[in-house]
């Protein structure tokens, strides 16, 4: 029951529609679209592209995207095509500062290198796992739940003696989205289970690898705000903590923390630029 | 969604599974029965045919999913398109801006790192919200703290 | 005053180069190259409910949402739902209904779904209680065509402009003059402040301009402004994310909510392909 | 997702395998059946959206036949070379994808009615030369040192297919019987350009031991030049024989031979080649000296059997060479054939 209802409220801003209309006429709705995708292309992508614009970097114009019309109009341009000269790549040798890795080289800016969701990793580690190989399988029923794909068994790379874990062992699970699967989880995640999480409001304004991808740790509590567990609790021998990665293709964390705002992830002490 | 979009039917009942998994030889020390349950859950379920498709069936299918391809190879291009005549109508911009005045353009090129998307911007959903649009917003007081003089 | 006009720049006191005391003087209007420099706005109000679909990614939806149940792992109701449950009861209607659609290939299985649902919560009080109330795809200001109201084609994005008291080149986006000592942004800020009243919830998106458009004033025009022959417009991207238009009827005496295809109505086309690339087809 | 890979499983076992509209000719041909439509709404929809873009992209194709024709006129235009090679690159382009999608187009190309005058068509075949045939063809290549031993490494446009009699060379590399190969066999290079151009088809052996100088040399077993080829020509006949064929006879006691065909392109037209010594053939130096450029290649191996000797007799009539290894001198047996005492009393 609680599970429906939850369920239904999880579903009311992706397609609430279906209180309203019951049946007759065919009523027009976005029946079959994902709601964080189309506001991706329709909103953010273009507004990424203004903040995250560099002037010095910006590509040349090329025919890559024009349409038909475009390319007629090219076709017959009488303008004689300059010989493109690509000049002799000049290895830059790039030095390391501090001990810190090499960051990779930023590509040059255009409309169709914006930054985007490349892919979302939900991991979880079970300890217990250690003592009793079957302990793995609450979390991975859990993950499954939530993520409605079949995880993989993370197994141990080394061992460590101290936790009397040997390599080879399994240790956790692993489940990696894209696509379709990928923006309703987030959507599940933004919508119901972010905003009932405890004593807690947002990521912080640091976080990120360095590279535009950002992760979130959950405690174990934070599992049972899922709708799917949520109904089944008692159901789970164990509760574990688990995280999720963002993996974006942006090059910076400011970068991937502009992205993951523009799905409503929450960021602390984030100020909002409208006008007092 | 996705977990009423994933269907079947089990033959025993929670409590019959419960029954069932007693006996269940238990290994290790702690053996908890809910952990058999999602074993058998997990690994014992009755799997669904694939669907075999072949000859009118597959032909449509085959169809069917290279005008899906062709429908979002449409789709990518046209917005790659837009999105390319916005960065090249805003490249320009920034020339001519710099071209004009060195003062706005290096205003204009300052960046934050710590800048994220208002939280009032709001995710479209399927349908409105029956308040619709607030028309009557007006800004919040502006406390004005009393000046020394 | 001083206080609006100080650039909100980051970056502490590297940008206030402007003394208090120049501030307080009536300002002159920047002008480069006989050109003077304005700052417009592209207000947008976005989406607020997602597209309708076409009738093939509808009917794709459905026919790949089949495919997927056939060849998906059973769903373990019995681990999911305690027997006896609403909920399970629920699921087993629902069920049905989805068996009854896997038959027909014109049928979909999350309309069949939708429509158990609702017989379901019609059926049940305590979920009257909780009944969602939702407001329709087709608003009432799309049916009256009100294009001041920003409840009109949700689906699509509206923009801003408003009208000049003049004859000609009336309407246009929001713009104005940017004076000495001042920022296109702050100008922005300032001109859609003065232009179209405070009450609106405004978001800058960045402090580029996304466009420009540049003309020649017409003859009487020149004499109005010494020292320009005409104006250099800039434009700065914005949202709306709450509140309404309110005109000073001084320098704009009316204004528009349009959609960009609605948008050759009212300017001339001219000033619609200066701006038409920066403006979204949705 | 269970489903597609079943699906393509099917698929790709419904996907014969290439063979030319010449064989095919014979056979009786289906016709295509389009399924029922107003059953699955999809597939009614799929439909409507393929033929709206097919319509589109024919109004395009019209207008760049207008400006096609009117380039043509304008005589005097420095450019004209330019926009008309773009013009016809973009009506080849419009062409293609107007049919690529529509399903009896796909249903024939799958069920090998290959129609190698329609662009689409070669288009496909081409598309599933590059992305299927070429990697296993050039890793056959390579893994046999068929490159570097007789030239270096280049990219093949276009699929070479060797039939003998009842036997073809559909991937390259693979055995054939000394007697299956005494007939010449018919080479196909499976090419995409409408007009002729002139070829070079030879087939080298370059495994022969070379008992003079203690190592192998190249023995050209065929040499054709002037070749016209062209698409819906792919078949080599014609042109000059310099070498006439010669059956592969690799002799007894050397390992196996690698019966190479290569198709080298004439960019300079008609050539003409005095005779040539098949013994010792050097390819790389025969394809400098006469500017070929390789377009494709395809090879297949042979060991000894016995038809090789009537090939020798029959045929080359020669006296069958046998190679070995020479005879070990055993440190145990005398010049004598005795067998040399262990322990010498001295």
């Amino acid at each position: 029951m609680a599970l429906r209802l939850l369920a239904q409220r999880s579903l009311a801003r992706a397609a609430p529609s279906h209180r309203l209309f019951s049946t007759g006429a065919v009523v027009a709705s976005s029946h079959g679209l994902n709601r964080l995708k189309e506001h991706y292309h329709n909103i953010v992508a273009e507004d990424l592209m203004v903040l995250t614009y560099d002037h010095t970097k910006v590509s040349p114009p090329t025919l890559k995207n024009a349409d038909l019309e475009a390319l007629l109009n090219n076709a017959i341009s009488e303008k004689v095509e300059e010989p493109v000269v690509v000049a002799p790549k000049v290895e830059e040798v790039r030095k390391r500062k501090g001990g810190k890795p090499l960051k990779p080289i930023q590509p040059l800016k255009n409309g169709s290198n914006i930054p985007t969701l490349d892919k979302i990793t939900v991991h979880a580690m079970v300890k217990d796992a250690i003592h009793q190989k079957n302990h793995i399988l609450s979390a991975f029923m859990a993950l499954q739940s939530i993520t409605a794909t079949k995880p993989e068994v993370i197994f141990a790379k080394t061992s460590v003696a101290n936790w009397k874990l040997r390599e080879g062992m399994p240790i956790g699970v692993k489940v990696t989205l894209r696509g379709k699967e990928m923006y309703q989880f987030l959507d599940k995640l933004v919508e119901i289970v972010l905003p009932r999480l405890k004593e807690w409001h947002g990521l912080p304004m640091t976080s990120g690898d360095g590279n535009g991808n950002i992760g979130i740790g959950f405690p174990p509590s934070a599992l049972a705000l899922f709708p799917e567990i949520e109904g089944s609790f008692d159901m789970y021998p164990k509760m574990t903590g688990f995280d999720v990665v963002f993996n974006t293709t942006a090059n910076t964390n400011a970068e991937g923390r502009l992205l993951l705002s523009g799905f409503n992830v929450p960021f602390k002490g984030a100020k909002t630029q409208t006008k007092k | 969604m996705s977990l009423f979009a994933r269907t079947g039917r089990l033959s025993l009942s929670r409590q019959q599974l419960l029954r069932a998994a007693a006996p269940a030889p238990v290994t290790g020390g702690s053996g908890d029965q809910r952990l058999e349950i999602i074993r058998r859950v997990l690994f014992e379920q009755p799997t669904r045919e694939t669907p075999n498709l072949e000859g009118e069936a597959l032909q449509q299918h085959e169809t069917i999913e290279r005008a899906w391809k062709l429908h979002q190879n449409q789709e990518r291009e046209r917005r790659n398109r837009e999105l390319e005549k916005k960065f090249r109508k805003m490249s320009a911009a920034m020339n001519e801006l710099e071209k004009t005045s060195d003062r706005l353009f290096k205003a204009a090129i300052v960046k934050s790192r710590h800048i994220t998307f208002p939280r009032e911007m709001k995710i479209p959903t399927e349908t409105p919200s029956p308040q619709g649009w607030n028309h009557d917003y007006t800004p919040p007081v502006e406390v004005v703290p009393a000046k020394n003089s | 005053m001083i206080a609006r006009t100080l650039p909100r720049m980051l970056g502490k006191g590297a940008h206030l180069s402007r003394s208090f005391a120049t501030s307080i003087q009536a300002r002159a209007p920047l002008v480069s190259s006989n050109y003077r420099i304005a700052s417009g706005i592209v207000l947008s109000r976005t989406p607020q409910i997602t597209r309708d679909s076409t009738p093939f990614e509808k009917a794709y939806f459905d026919y790949s949402e089949k495919l997927e149940r056939q060849s998906a792992i059973p769903l373990p109701a019995d681990f999911y739902f305690k027997k006896g449950s609403l909920a399970e009861r629920r699921w087993k209607e629902d069920e049905a209904a989805r068996m009854k659609a896997m038959a027909d290939p014109k049928l979909s299985l999350s309309e069949a779904v939708k429509e158990t649902q609702v017989k379901q919560e019609d059926a049940d009080v305590t979920t009257q209680m909780n009944k969602f109330e939702t407001g329709s795809r087709l608003s009432e200001a799309d049916k009256k065509n009100d294009i001041k109201s920003l409840n009109r084609a949700l689906q699509r994005t509206l923009y801003l402009i408003v009208k000049k008291p003049r004859d000609q080149h009336a309407w246009q986006f929001p713009q104005g003059a940017v004076e000495e000592g001042e920022y296109l942004h702050d100008a922005a800020e300032r001109e859609l402040e003065e232009e179209c009243g405070k009450n609106m919830d405004v978001w800058f998106v960045g402090r580029q301009p996304v466009g420009h458009y540049a003309y020649k004033f017409p003859e009487d025009h020149v004499a109005k402004y010494p020292g320009a022959t005409g104006a250099k417009v800039f434009f700065m991207k914005a949202h709306v994310f709450a509140g309404q238009c309110n005109p000073d009827n001084k320098e704009v005496v009316d204004f528009a909510w349009v959609t960009k295809d609605e948008l050759p109505n009212y300017v001339s086309p001219e000033y619609f392909n200066a701006v038409k690339d920066m403006l979204s087809d949705l | 997702m269970l489903s597609r890979n079943a699906i393509h499983r099917v698929s790709s076992a419904a996907r014969s395998t290439l063979k030319l509209n010449r064989t095919l000719a014979t056979e009786a041909t289906p016709s295509f059946a389009a399924p029922k439509t107003n059953v699955n709404p999809a597939y009614d929809e799929a439909l409507k959206l393929i033929a709206q873009d097919k319509e589109y992209r024919y109004s395009m194709l019209k207008k760049v036949e207008k400006e096609l024709a009117k380039v043509k006129k304008a005589n005097n235009s420095p450019t004209q070379k330019q926009q008309l090679t773009r013009l016809q690159q973009l009506a080849i382009d419009l062409q293609v994808k107007a049919e690529l999608n529509d399903p009896e187009v796909q249903w024939r190309f799958r069920n090998g009615m290959r129609d190698m005058n329609r662009p689409v068509h070669r288009y496909m075949v081409e598309r599933e030369f590059q992305k299927d045939r070429k990697s296993k063809l050039l890793e056959r290549v390579l893994q046999m040192r068929v490159c570097p031993d007789i030239l270096e490494q280049f990219d093949p446009t276009a699929q070479v297919i060797v039939e003998y009699d009842g036997n073809s060379v559909q991937e390259a590399g693979i055995f054939l019987q000394p007697g299956e190969t005494v007939k010449p066999p018919t080479v196909s290079f499976v090419n995409f350009h409408e007009e002729t151009k002139l070829y070079t088809v030879m087939m080298i052996d370059p495994d022969v031991p070379d008992q003079e100088r203690q190592t192998y040399q190249q023995q050209c077993l065929w040499l054709n030049t002037n070749v016209p080829l062209s698409t819906t020509q792919p078949v080599v006949s014609g042109g000059d024989t310099i070498l006439p064929y010669v059956p592969p006879h690799p002799q007894k006691g050397t390992k196996y031979h690698r019966y190479t065909i290569l198709i080298l392109e004439q960019p300079s037209g008609k050539i003409e080649v005095p005779s040539v010594e098949d013994k010792r053939f050097d390819t790389r130096s025969f394809i400098q000296q006469y500017q070929l450029s390789p377009r494709g290649v395809s090879f297949f191996r042979e060991v000894w059997n016995e038809d090789v000797s009537r090939i020798y007799a029959d045929i080359l009539k020669e006296r069958e060479p046998v190679f070995g290894k020479p005879p070990k001198a055993s440190k145990y047996l005398e010049d004598v054939g005795r067998k040399s005492k262990k322990y010498l009393l001295l």
